[in-house]
């Protein structure tokens, strides 16, 4: 069964390393500071101007001056800190954070992602901070559902939609596997439990490679 | 003597140009001028340029001043969001340009104009549409393209604390773009909910120093 | 008779507007700040990150963390605040500071400014914030003496040391007189009591001329 | 877990290898990493480039490391000044490599280095001897030069208190360098008057966050 959103986002959250320097982006990645293993101490930044976001706080804490880039109410951990916009994305565009967490509407076989536009006319564009991360974070990787809900892949030879940055995803978390960008194309690492290797080539345009030692992707009821 | 505290809004906003580009501070909710935003719309100035993250949300702030059709173009990077409702109207009917900039460089545009530069070279948006028609050059290996200051003739900002040389200071996230616009604009006004004595901000605390601002006004939201 | 040091400082500071942010360079700018009017706000400006440089410190009350352009122990003024040394030349360069008064070597009719080397071979060159001062304050005034020890002009046609920036300097203060660069040559503004416009002129290398409402320049006794 | 406390100097410096880029703070005598440079004589690095405001005074911190031969180039803006007896024998003996650079360019430049930029124009030296063999352009009808980025290897800090995450604050105007050299360098030791229990520093009082900092260690000096 595909994993559900908070799977995909439990699952990146597995491997992010202890004392890691991590954004999040909006939406899907977002999620993943909600399974963040306890054993970790991973300081969360958030484009606006905060190292170090908390979980979110209760209905009686809610502080409309501490908002995360989504514009949702958070919390600072012990040890957080503030700093202004220009500030934010010097640590953003500088390449001191390890990682970046970004949804994608497409990613293709080389890394590249396309994530600002779906270049629909009544639809104002919106760009963010997604361009300054792809190119300034000094990992990417993407969480995706592995197809629209019409079908149509989102892993692509080549993005179709206008790109965010070219050649910068390194991993792809989806609903149905966990793929690695590599030189030698998409290698898949894991594979959830009843889906086979054909039936998610299938759903993927870009060609896949099966790691040597791919596993079963099996997450926890969520 | 140094005191530039104001008594009303519209003291505040007087003087606003038409055509004048307006940097407007906030994201998301926090540190939003809009006191300011719907100063000026008394004030009465068209044809504005504003620079600000976000479009407005709802029909208060900068949502209003567009609403109020004075707005004829808005630099921004993420124009949309839950309630942007006025702008998305505007944008549909062709009644307002959007020049869409990845938010780190509108405000590393900002700082450059703020620090006396002529420009920088960013890698941000290389190989992208929004990198269009910009001077591309590469150095030590990655390729960069050329980006220039962008400097507003007035900044509306919205602090927590200030004082009478214009001293600011900001609560969380609601710092954001305020301390770079107060920097990069000719006219810096900033709502700030508390006015205190001189001293009374430590020195070690001042975020923005009040050479930067020109005008406060205590507006104690 | 010419000024002494302290008085070319006091005549320099008579000009100080209220309100002004101003920045004074090493040595006799310096003394500037002992002479400004009781009836002024001026925030003085130290290129290492302060704003509001207040009067020396006792001597039970110096503090080694707190010190201006010259490594002096100084004070902090009520209102003052501490910025990192990169947001202190975004001041500088920038054009936020209304007015920087320099020392010099050398200054020319033009405006051009030399008072970073005298080229000496033995003697290692040391630019400071000298030619971030002489472009971006919003004015450059300059405190110096009329003539060398050896008795040579240091107000030239031309520099002959290396400048420090073309055509930035706007008034000129010295032990003799009170000069402004104009789009019309150097015109004395003000001249002290004893010493005669031809006198002046001979001791300058570049062409003065009078100002039509030319006035004598009677500092106190300092 | 994050902890960014070494136990020694020795181990705040261990790794800094020969011909390193090493950014020293201070400015006069207020927040000198002087124990580190100490440290590194210790060390044994060799060959070093050091970038810093002054050149060294008396005998000790940064002018113990040049008598100790292993600095073979100084980039700095203001070498001389009372007590820099060490730089300027070697300088006179030609023992020691000087670029001079304009006092707001050197940290200019490691900004734009921390802030993954490729270079930016400023109008500073121009008409000067600083800015021969510089690519010159006219922007908006004034001439500036194109300056280069400029990283570290190595930043040596010197700070009043800080965490285990490596969160920073100063004292006064001994903040100077400091916050931009941790910036700017690929590993980033700061000597601390004062180790604090996390979640001590007010957040809105932490001037360098941990972020930019690999390694502390305690000299309460």
């Amino acid at each position: 069964m595909p994993l559900n959103r908070r799977q995909i986002a439990w699952r990146a959250a597995q491997d992010l390393a202890d004392g890691a320097y991590v954004n999040l982006g909006i939406g899907l990645p977002t999620m993943v500071a909600d399974f963040i293993p306890a054993d970790r101490e991973i300081v969360l930044h958030s484009e606006n101007g905060i190292l170090g976001v908390g979980p979110a706080p209760g209905d009686n804490e809610i502080d409309w001056d501490l908002i995360n880039a989504g514009k949702q109410p958070i919390t600072l951990v012990t040890g957080g800190s503030y700093v202004h916009h220009t500030d934010s994305f010097l640590m953003i565009r500088g390449g001191h954070l390890d990682l970046a967490l970004l949804g994608a509407f497409e990613v293709s076989e080389a890394g590249d992602l396309a994530n600002w536009t779906t270049d629909d006319p009544s639809f104002p564009p919106g760009v963010g901070g997604a361009m300054d991360l792809a190119v300034g974070a000094k990992e990417i990787r993407v969480l995706v559902e592995h197809t629209t809900r019409a079908g149509a892949p989102r892993i692509r030879r080549q993005c179709e939609l206008p790109l965010t940055a070219a050649g910068v995803v390194r991993r792809i978390y989806t609903d149905l596997a966990v793929i690695d960008v590599t030189a030698g194309g998409l290698v898949v690492r894991e594979i959830v439990e009843d889906v086979d290797f054909p039936t998610l080539q299938a759903r993927t345009e870009a060609m896949l490679r099966p790691a040597p030692d791919i596993s079963v992707l099996r997450p926890p009821a969520l | 003597m140094i005191d530039k505290r104001v008594r009303s809004l519209a003291d505040a906003v007087a003087g606003t140009p038409d055509g004048a580009v307006v940097l407007c501070a906030g994201f998301g909710g926090a540190g939003l001028p809009n006191a300011l935003c719907e100063a000026l719309i008394e004030q009465g100035a068209r044809d504005l340029t504003v620079v600000a993250n976000n479009a407005g949300t709802g029909r208060t702030g900068l949502a209003a001043l567009l609403a109020a059709r004075r707005v004829r173009r808005i630099i921004c990077s993420f124009p949309r969001s839950a309630g942007s409702v006025v702008f998305e109207e505007l944008y549909a009917k062709g009644e307002i340009e959007l020049e869409l900039v990845p938010q780190g460089i509108i405000s590393e545009r900002m700082r450059c104009a703020a620090a006396g530069l002529g420009g920088f070279y960013s890698p941000v948006s290389v190989g992208t549409r929004l990198a269009d028609g910009k001077e591309h050059r590469e150095i030590d290996g990655r390729i960069h393209v050329l980006e220039k200051p962008l400097k507003g003739d007035v900044a509306l900002l919205a602090a927590d604390r200030g004082d009478r040389w214009g001293n600011l200071t900001y609560r969380k996230s609601a710092r954001n773009f305020n301390p770079t616009m107060a920097m990069a604009a000719s006219l810096s006004i900033a709502q700030v909910r508390h006015i205190v004595e001189l001293g009374e901000i430590d020195p070690e605390m001042v975020i923005t120093p009040g050479i930067f601002v020109d005008r406060l006004v205590e507006v104690p939201v």
